[in-house]
């Protein structure tokens, strides 16, 4: 599952009608979509597509997109591709692209104005290679929410934090009360996500985009970015005592009140949401930790590999209208927890955090995410950097700094 | 193979050799090709798909450096030793004690080879949640009054490896014993008879007659534990998943994360070029010494 | 009818000696030497019984029970909820059919690659073992260096060659992988086995006209039971429990049950249910656990006629 | 041969050894003299080599004890009975050159170097193994590994060797070769030896004395003269000589004063026959070795008949003739000169003082 997140979104809009009959034509799909509020909005993404008349057979694979991909890959390279999948960012997808195993979706874009409809509007440029479209971008993701437990906070007799560091200031409290302040999961995209949190809310958007976005390896290794290792040596001591791996056991540790808080992106609410918890009452989101309000926007696209079967191939051409249709879109992104791609939706549905969300996409106030800014070796090299970080107590901030700064300065 | 220019010599035994092309096919495309193509395209800067970009030797810079990879080798020697000794030690023990004329040995031998029908998916499972501090041995032990007690091999870095290296060995050491076993039944009842004659006590009979006796069943053994140690990937996988942080990593890993997590292929081939230039060290003399020279008696 | 001076000698030494000891040695039930034997045997078995044992109670009791009880106590109240749950209904994302469908992939992968790969690999040994061509050395030294490389430098060459033949994500595909990896340890069982039976056999049937496949038909495979057992012991163990390949060459539809115990397991829906994933994985060991029970001593003997011979 | 035996070397009183419900050897019991060499013989199963194992304390026993020098040592590990022993398949430690092989049990013990080296000495060239001394046990033929193992008894400086089926391993030339050696050794050694063979000629020449075992218990123990022409019952009597001794089934009837051997039409007066106590009159059996009818001799036998032969046997010195007695199979052993011809009219004469009479029932000697 862990990839998910760190996928980027690709933009693209797109109000479709896809006009012409829809013959019943079985469609495999493949994601990696297979928790308790993912599953239950991927039924959604079925539903709307089998009422096309088609059929959508899922194939959901579990584990990890260190798992997943290499399936989808293989089977894409190897010649045996499925109808559509859930991939990641576009730096990706350029290869198979480039060896000439996708579908070029842009005819069907350019009939349904999908540049018209998407917001924000670079979510289509992460889809676009050599000014042609290939992916279909369902959701915007962003990563920097702090979730907090309320129950917690009442059991530990201190008042909810509203920023990263009055919640910093009141974990020895929680500590005392015997919760562990911070919930991080063993897996290792959760300590690289919280890290690039961290980076974009204590040290700013411009930090943010100097250090990923520039690759500055000198300013990486400055006192700028310091301040970020420090706060990330507070979340590391506050989540010494977390014994989960996987996100959504970190999130049920704050939906149980075991723990104060977690980093976590937007598609933790989703887990809030099965739980039966109600935001503001229950617990409380505060997007960019309370400092910096900013939403990134990464999210999950689909790809249509390119497919002989001409039955098929059209049902891919459905598969992609329906992912943009407004029906969808609200229905998905509502049980996902996610924020929909196209602002012509109507989402009084949505709950607080959600809200917050969309306010602050109304405001125009987007970043692009480290998904779309580095590529899949740097983020792997930045996970075992984090995770071992997180890990290790002993590990100096100046060593870990360092080797940060080693991994800016070659990546790509 | 022949070449057509000499047929006489080619359709000798030609049944045999039309029999054999599923291995040949199997040692030359699969196991020499692939192995040459991983090789070729370790020195290029491959990403998501194999491209034939050389960059010499800059992948493998790169992984010396890495510490993820210095901890994966560092892992894989110490699970190595453990494995290796371990379950030599381990499994001989068992045999010999299974080998000492016992009441239920059957029933003894059966307890100790089942974990070997389960794989190591299931066993990496099961022993995460054995050694799990919240509800397994270490939770049991504090219910029954030493609260400090603290036994969490999977949460704490420094013994991580160690905490895999028990499932490994629960898995592993009854095929070991069953090896060792056969080889001690295989011992001449003769041999015992005359070193309890000459008065030699049964730990020097062991050591200085028996174990030298059973030479080829201890390379057999070392050699099929080897291999199950240099690949070592599935456990680690359900029972850490490489973690806390990167304590747990082994090469295997390594080699997969890379080639298919952060889609850098040409950093996955070399490392597991890495891993191949190891094995066959080891392993290419001893497999001629075996195979190779030895004729049919 | 012993002879009788004999007899009145012994008599007259029995008397001689008739304090001295007679009959078995004394060996007491408690001796050091059987309490140290059983007393490691019987904790060696708890070592190795005691996964097995917490893997059932845990599967047979409710979640409540397991966040509050030890993983040691029996269950108070049986429930058999997360059998059913792990057979039938267990999701990964939209299919809730738990670990069925995965078991009968399971047996459509197994039991062709099982009977392929003996197929190949006892032919191959034969030809090792009786007709000895120039090369065929090399080949099974490469072979069985071929079993140490790890499989995930196979993975992306395989993928190739399996695209070229255009078998690729087929079951005919991930058969012939099963076949390719199961081939060196097969083979080198095989090749011991025949070399280890009397020549004389094979150069009789030679003498009597038989040919290649005449002597492999009708002269070894009558003889090679054990040895086939072995293999298949082997091999269904050995497919059954395969995670890598099943994940890699097959597609969500034909998932083998190792992969589906593993997206099951890491189907975290809010808490882990321990109980339901401790009953598919008892599941998923089941098969291979029967047959291991089953073939029990011949298994043994079979290891012990295949890999000790060396 | 049957004289007491005053100071025995090996004496085993009243052994029972029984593997769960299974009786091995019954109530068994054997003295040996000093320097005697016994040969216990028997078919494969009758305790022979368990009862060496016994002896040797390899086996414990169920009920009895075992004396060596004097020593009650039924509960003595074997290293300190004073034995040495041979086993069929040499058991040397494969690992070890012949020396190593020779001195491992000495330095475990602790015997010092110098003395080791003069045990070695002395039994390499009691043996004449001194060239093979660094060699593995694999380099050597089969006749020097069992003059190895013969060695390694040897050098243990002790009293009693077993051997147990020694040479068994090798063929039929080394067999006859190493025999004689075995016997050598012993007139040179003079200590006492307990063999255990299941070949007859082997026990024949090497024996002093022989105990023929059948199901745990010893049927005979003399020397070999006296089994051979005295069997007590009809399973020694079967067991040894080859060829084999023919046995025609009939009744013991008195007439008058004597007694005779009627079978069918036969009838063979055994005025010269000793009988072992007061023979009765039924159904017994007559067995008299192929050696000891001859044919076509004349008539001055205590008794001859007519017969046809049936098959000629050629086996070199000998010829084996087969007729029918009685409508009963029946082997003359003669002298190549004087073999007849298949369907030969021929006369058949023995003396009856050379047969041996069984009772039909329990098979013992009347």
């Amino acid at each position: 599952m862990r990839y998910k997140f760190l996928t980027a979104a690709l933009a693209v809009t797109a109000a479709l009608n896809f006009a012409g009959p829809a013959s019943a034509t079985d469609l495999e799909v493949t994601h990696w979509w297979t928790s308790g509020g993912e599953a239950a909005a991927v039924a959604e993404l079925a539903k709307a597509f089998d009422a096309t008349g088609n059929h959508w057979v899922d194939g959901a694979i579990a584990g990890s997109g260190g798992t997943a991909r290499p399936i989808m890959i293989s089977r894409i390279t190897g010649g045996d591709p499925m109808g559509a999948t859930q991939f990641n960012h576009g730096r990706q997808a350029e290869e198979l692209v480039q060896a000439g195993l996708m579908r070029d979706l842009t005819d069907i874009a350019t009939k349904d104005k999908w540049t018209e409809v998407v917001r924000p509007k670079s979510l289509l440029d992460s889809c676009t290679i050599d000014g042609k479209i290939y992916c279909v971008p369902v959701n915007i993701h962003s990563w920097q929410w702090l979730w907090l437990s309320n129950e917690a906070f009442q059991k530990a007799g201190v008042p909810l934090p509203k920023d990263w560091n009055e919640y910093v200031a009141a974990a020895p409290a929680l500590e005392k009360a015997g919760i562990i302040p911070l919930a991080v999961g063993g897996q290792p995209w959760q300590a690289s996500g919280a890290f690039d949190v961290l980076m974009a809310a204590v040290g700013g958007t411009d930090t943010f985009l100097k250090v990923y976005k520039d690759k500055d390896a000198k300013f990486a290794g400055g006192p700028e970015v310091a301040k970020v290792f420090k706060a990330a040596d507070d979340a590391r001591k506050m989540a010494k005592n977390t014994n989960v791996q996987d996100w959504n056991q970190a999130t049920n540790l704050v939906i149980t009140g075991k723990a104060g808080g977690q980093i976590m992106g937007d598609w933790a609410q989703g887990e809030f949401q099965v739980a039966g918890k109600t935001a503001g009452k229950d617990y409380t989101c505060l997007p960019g930790l309370g400092l910096n309000e900013v939403i990134a926007t990464g999210g999950d696209a689909f790809y249509f590999p390119l497919l002989k079967d001409e039955a098929k191939s059209k049902a891919q051409g459905v598969l992609a209208e329906t992912l943009l249709d407004p029906k969808t879109q609200v229905a998905f992104n509502l049980k996902k927890g996610s924020l929909p791609v196209r602002g012509d939706v109507d989402l009084n549905a949505a709950n607080d955090c959600m809200k917050k969300g969309l306010a602050i996409l109304a405001k125009g106030a987007v970043m692009p995410w480290t998904d779309q800014l580095l590529s899949q070796d740097t983020q792997k090299q930045k996970e075992d950097l984090f995770s071992e970080f997180f890990a290790k107590p002993d590990m100096s901030l100046e060593e870990a700094q360092k080797r940060f700064a080693d991994i800016i300065a070659s990546a790509d | 193979m022949s070449s057509s220019q000499r047929p006489s010599k080619l359709f000798r035994n030609l049944n045999a050799k039309v029999a054999s092309i599923p291995m040949i096919l199997t040692a030359l495309v699969v196991f020499v090709g692939g192995t040459a193509w991983t090789v070729l395209y370790s020195f290029t800067n491959s990403k998501l798909l194999p491209r034939l970009h050389f960059v010499g030797l800059d992948q493998y810079h790169r992984l010396w450096s890495t510490s993820r990879w210095l901890v994966s080798i560092e892992n894989l020697l110490i699970y190595g030793a453990i494995s290796l000794v371990f379950s030599l030690v381990i499994g001989f023990l068992l045999a010999a004690l299974l080998d000492q004329k016992i009441r239920f040995e059957d029933t003894f031998r059966t307890i100790f080879l089942y974990p070997f029908a389960l794989s190591f998916i299931v066993t990496g499972l099961v022993w995460q949640w054995l050694l799990n501090p919240d509800f397994g041995i270490q939770r049991v032990v504090r219910d029954l009054g030493w609260t400090s007690f603290s036994f969490d091999p999977l949460y704490n870095s420094s013994i991580v490896i160690y905490g895999i290296s028990i499932a490994a060995l629960w898995q592993g050491t009854g095929l070991i014993m069953c090896l060792m076993l056969a080889g001690l039944r295989g011992i001449d009842e003769d041999i015992w008879k005359a070193a309890r004659v000459d008065g030699i006590p049964m730990w020097k009979t062991y050591l200085f007659i028996v174990i030298p006796m059973m030479r080829p069943v201890f390379i057999t053994t070392l050699v099929i534990i080897a291999a199950g140690i240099v690949k070592v990937y599935d456990l680690v996988v359900a029972q850490t998943s490489g973690g806390p942080g990167i304590a747990s990593e082994v090469p295997a890993k390594y080699v997969y994360d890379y080639m298919f997590f952060a889609q850098n292929l040409g950093q996955g081939f070399a490392a597991s070029t890495m891993m191949l230039l190891s094995v066959v060290i080891v392993i290419v003399p001893w497999a001629y010494l075996e195979f190779g020279g030895r004729k049919r008696g | 009818m012993v002879d009788v001076a004999s007899l009145s000698a012994g008599t007259e030494a029995r008397r001689r000696d008739a304090a001295g000891p007679s009959g078995p040695r004394p060996r007491h039930v408690l001796s050091r030497r059987n309490i140290f034997l059983y007393g490691t045997l019987i904790v060696m078995a708890v070592y190795y019984l005691l996964p097995l044992y917490v893997m059932i109670v845990t599967s047979l009791k409710g979640m409540p029970e397991i966040r509050l009880g030890n993983i040691f106590s029996p269950p108070v109240e049986i429930t058999f909820e997360p059998w059913v749950k792990a057979w039938a209904t267990a999701c990964t994302g939209l299919n809730c059919d738990g670990l069925s469908r995965g078991f009968w992939n399971s047996v459509r992968i197994t039991v062709p690659s099982v009977l392929l790969s003996i197929a190949i690999a006892s032919v191959n040994g034969y030809a090792l073992a009786n007709w000895r061509f120039k090369g065929a050395d090399t080949f099974f030294v490469i072979l069985i260096v071929g079993a140490f490389i790890p499989y995930q430098v196979m993975i992306y060459p395989i993928v190739i060659i399996l695209r070229e033949i255009g078998i690729y994500g087929t079951l005919t595909g991930l058969v012939i992988v099963h076949s390719i990896f199961g081939m060196p340890i097969l083979t080198l069982l095989f090749r011991n086995y025949f070399t280890s039976m009397p020549e004389e056999l094979f150069r009789a049937a030679r003498v009597d006209g038989a040919g290649f496949w005449g002597i492999y038909l009708r002269i070894m495979l009558p003889m090679s039971l054990p040895i086939f057992v072995v293999a298949i012991i082997l091999q269904v163990t050995g497919i059954w429990n395969d995670f890598l390949f099943g994940v890699v060459y097959t597609r969500p539809d034909t998932y083998p049950m190792t992969v589906q115990l593993n997206n099951i397991v890491n189907s975290v829906q809010g808490v882990k249910e321990y109980n339901v994933n401790m009953a598919a994985t008892i599941l998923t060991g089941l098969v291979p656990l029967i047959v291991y029970f089953i073939s029990g001593k011949l298994f043994v003997r079979g290891i012990a006629a295949g890999a000790v011979k060396g | 041969m049957a004289a007491e035996i005053a100071k025995p070397s090996v004496s085993i009183q009243d052994l029972s050894l029984n593997f769960g419900a299974v009786s091995v050897l019954q109530t068994l019991n054997l003295d040996v003299a000093e320097g005697e060499f016994i040969v216990l013989l028997g078919p494969s199963g009758c305790g022979k080599s368990t009862l060496l194992n016994c002896i040797a304390g390899l086996l414990d026993i169920s009920e009895g004890r075992i004396f060596i020098k004097g020593k009650n040592v039924t509960w003595e590990e074997p290293k300190d009975r004073g034995i040495g022993m041979v086993f069929q398949s040499y058991a040397l430690y494969p690992q070890m050159t012949v020396e190593k092989n020779l001195s491992f049990g000495l330095r475990v013990a602790g015997v010092p170097k110098d003395e080791i080296a003069k045990r070695i000495a002395r039994a390499a060239e009691i043996l004449q193994i001194e060239p093979l001394l660094q060699r593995k046990p694999s380099a050597l033929s089969g006749g020097q590994r069992q003059r190895v193992a013969i060695g390694r008894a040897l050098v243990r400086d002790v009293d009693v060797f077993l051997f147990d089926e020694p040479l068994s391993n090798l063929d039929a030339k080394l067999r006859a070769e190493l025999r004689v050696e075995i016997k050598l050794l012993h007139r040179r050694l003079e200590n006492t030896m307990i063999y255990v063979t299941h070949d007859q000629i082997e026990a024949m020449t090497l024996a002093d004395r022989i105990a023929v075992m059948k199901g745990g218990v010893i049927q005979q123990l003399d020397a070999p003269q006296t089994i051979y022409n005295r069997p007590v019952n009809r399973f020694v009597a079967g067991f040894l000589g080859s060829p084999a001794m023919n046995f025609l089934k009939g009744r013991l009837e008195k007439n008058g004063d004597g007694w005779s051997f009627v079978a069918d039409d036969l009838k063979i007066p055994l005025g010269t026959y000793q009988f072992d106590g007061q023979p009765e009159a039924g159904p017994a059996v007559f067995g008299i070795r192929p050696e000891h009818v001859s044919l076509n001799s004349g008539t001055g036998w205590p008794f001859s008949t007519a017969a046809n032969v049936e098959v000629v046997e050629p086996m070199g010195s000998d010829t084996l003739v087969w007729l029918q007695l009685a409508q009963q199979k029946f082997s003359v052993r003669v002298t190549s000169e004087r073999t007849p011809k298949n369907d030969d009219a021929v006369t058949v004469g023995f003396d009856p003082m050379r047969a041996s009479l069984f009772d039909a029932e329990n098979g013992s000697r009347i």
